[in-house]
């Protein structure tokens, strides 16, 4: 399966491994770890919770829409569930295309799309306390209790 | 029956990972309405919902068996 | 060495971790494959060289262009010589980045800025022949013998 | 006396990886008409040239025991 959750840490080459066509001279990874400091607040570890089978549909769905946008191009996502320490992988995201500047492109769509509509959480732990991260791309508010209508499955 | 599903800072609030409670013919807002009574301490403000894994609208009707879930802004990636 | 050039397979992983660290939270790579169909016609395999010496100085120049750009990046270059079959990786970029736009954006630099200065040369092998590669940009004519200014090492 | 280097087509041309020339004070632009009245198929339409693993313009004088190179249009990547 090319869309995933794991429990376990990732490792980079399986991804990488499932986009590999003959097709497609380019292959871009996007790696997102956990860093130590975000707004010069001192991260000792995160905790990522998902709404697993969702998050699955919704990795798939994104997926998906890249397929259709980028002519000839594959994709595979893992995400990482629980307790992640500083440079944790977090997520992976792998597309290949036939040409490099589509690679960039889709790959940046992907991550975009996850932080729209992908039910994963992160709580960040710092010295002093605990807190459940909001969505991190602080443009969306949702009046109508749900996704624009570009944000949902059509 | 309905299986109402809780996440991240909602679960901590409600105090469960899921309940289960008749919400059928109700609308999500219906329901957002039910668990806010039950739950002085839950705030809905932003939060999203889904029937069966599908993002849902506050007018959207629950059904028998619907799972619903109430998905709170997300911080993945 | 963070910038190399390899006549055994390249390992993408061993790329990736010169560019991990503690203040980055995205890695974006970028793998090279080849491909079997350019323009329609069938590649069987290619031939890299490379001036070994020169196109290291050259990706460590093109390194250091980064770093000075986006602040905080990490870069990390290996590009394969020699036989080439269909899929293989030619050459892979690793660039952390403390937030992910940079990342992206450090990466595809990398990329096109190979294809401008990094003296290494592709020949590729068809049912029917075989011919050099020449400059694949095709925007860049070298009237004067060499690169613009902004080509060249400062 | 100076290396010189051919790479890519030129190699093929030249028919050697590297040839030995006394090339001392002579301009890039001098060497370059040397090698072209040498080898009579090689064209260094496009190459470019560089001293000591740098980029080199037409102009520029040549040392005793810099190794020049004649550099094609790349295709790395």
């Amino acid at each position: 399966m090319n869309y995933a959750i794991s429990k376990e840490p990732i490792h980079v080459q399986e991804v990488i491994d499932k986009v590999v066509q003959r097709e497609a001279g380019a292959i871009t990874t996007f790696i997102g770890t956990v860093r130590e400091l975000t707004h010069g607040k001192k991260t000792l570890y995160l905790i990522y919770e998902a709404y697993e089978s969702m998050a699955v549909k919704k990795l798939e769905q994104i997926g998906n829409e890249i397929k259709e946008r980028w002519h000839g191009s594959e994709v595979a996502i893992t995400h990482r569930v629980g307790k992640l320490d500083i440079t944790d992988v977090a997520v992976v995201i792998a597309v290949s295309t036939p040409h490099r500047a589509d690679a960039y492109e889709a790959n940046r769509y992907a991550i975009e799309r996850i932080k729209e509509i992908v039910p994963i959480w992160k709580k960040e732990h710092w010295e002093d306390g605990q807190e459940w991260i909001g969505n991190q791309l602080e443009t969306v508010a949702y009046p109508k209790g749900k996704p624009e209508e570009s944000d949902l499955n059509e | 029956m309905n299986k109402i599903l809780f996440f991240a800072h909602l679960r901590d609030a409600v105090g469960e990972e899921s309940i289960m409670m008749d919400a059928k013919g109700k609308t999500i807002a219906d329901l957002k309405q039910m668990v806010l009574e039950t739950y002085k301490s839950v705030n809905l403000e932003n939060v999203m919902t889904a029937i069966n894994e599908e993002f849902a609208s506050d007018e959207d009707i629950i059904h028998e068996g619907n799972e619903i879930a109430f998905i709170p802004p997300v911080s993945g990636g």
